[in-house]
């Protein structure tokens, strides 16, 4: 099971604020979780729609998206940050 | 100067109100050798009366850790003397303070740069989002962030 | 915006300490446009133990009037929504506060620049004059003026 | 009469802060007005010893020091600044 997180939109368009998944062996990146959420339903389609502008943490680190997952406890998913 | 106590670093995220003479006083209590405290304020603007309310989310934990990493790359780059950096979250009106940034050093240059380094990468790295509420009873949305705060960042690299 | 009041500019040299809170709210007081406020704070180093106290000299009419030329400048400069700016004159010990500048703006840049300007210009074009006065009894001086003043105007021209 | 002011080490050199004097028809600029005022004493003489370095207001503004005085109500001289 790994930890996922979701914050701002992503977390109102896929309707909760964190989860815990089992993720199919393929996933190994975190561009590989994004495809892998969106079939999960239409709130994942709609909050990941724009996969360029989400924003990955593995362990609360930034991260890009071709990112081994491998070992993550919780990966988060964000709009970019508007803190300040 | 030979067994100085490392420099402070005071960084939280928090829903309640700062006070900057408070946080001031407590990064320079170690001593008389600050020539220069920059402190930056950020606030709530109204928006030209449009705007009612901002409501501020944080990803826990991951935000005080990237302040602080923020915070910490700032007293190496820049020789501060201490550093101090305060997030709130929740429902802030306009006029309302939302972060606080200070940086002291021996002289005004680094204070100056120290600071406006540790905002223009909070801006950018630090895991907080707006939403705006419109005067008009309108949920205005999230806030977008904004290129000119990554154009910013240019000038430390 | 249309209608709005001049921006406020604070100028005062004066022996007594400044409260850094209070000349804020001040600034600050006409609205809730301002998104940004820097402050800077300058203090007396101690200068590893060897000072006991600096003494400050000023042309009394013409240090007001310096400041506020300073002031009004940046305020042009970068469309400042207030400005403040404080020298303290007569004998300061070190840990005490000597000079504050506060700019108001929408946003943080302009405020960075607006006080970062007039402190560069109030080093080196206001007649205040430091003599030091050193812990073992000897008086130390004049404080010469510094090249690295002068190179700091380069950015702003 | 003219009013001239000094102030930092300008003013203990000369040993006073200010004085009111009656400057001869020649002297009609700030470069005129030092060389005549180094006449007038050691103090003077030790005081403006480095033309360069000493600055010159008239009515409380700064000026080069080929600027002229003519009209001039208060003239001051000092070392350069060293305020903030």
């Amino acid at each position: 099971m790994t930890r996922l997180v979701y914050f701002a939109w992503v977390r109102e368009r896929i309707g909760k604020g964190e989860e815990d998944i089992d993720l199919p062996a393929d996933v190994t990146t975190g561009a590989d979780l994004l495809a892998h959420l969106k079939t999960l339903g239409d709130g994942y389609a709609h909050a990941l729609e724009h996969e360029n502008v989400i924003r990955i943490a593995i362990n609360q680190e930034h991260v890009e998206h071709d990112e081994p997952i491998a070992g993550a406890r919780e990966i988060a998913l964000f709009p970019p940050m508007t803190g300040g | 100067m030979a067994g100085a106590a490392p420099a402070p670093v005071i960084v939280r995220v928090q829903r309640d109100d700062f006070d900057v003479a408070a946080e001031t006083a407590r990064l320079v209590a170690g001593g008389a050798s600050a020539g220069a405290i920059v402190s930056f304020t950020g606030l709530c603007r109204d928006e030209g009366g449009r705007l009612s309310a901002l409501e501020l989310e944080h990803y826990p934990g991951m935000a005080e850790a990237e302040i602080e990493r923020i915070c910490l790359a700032a007293v190496t780059r820049f020789s501060l003397l201490g550093i101090a950096a305060i997030h709130r979250v929740g429902r802030i009106t306009p006029g309302q303070n939302i972060v606080l940034v200070i940086a002291a050093a021996p002289h005004r240059h680094a204070a100056f740069d120290g600071a406006s380094f540790v905002m223009d990468y909070l801006k950018t790295s630090a895991p907080f989002w707006k939403k705006e509420h419109f005067a008009d009873g309108s949920e205005g949305g999230w806030v977008e962030a904004k290129d000119s705060d990554d154009t910013a960042l240019e000038k430390w690299s």
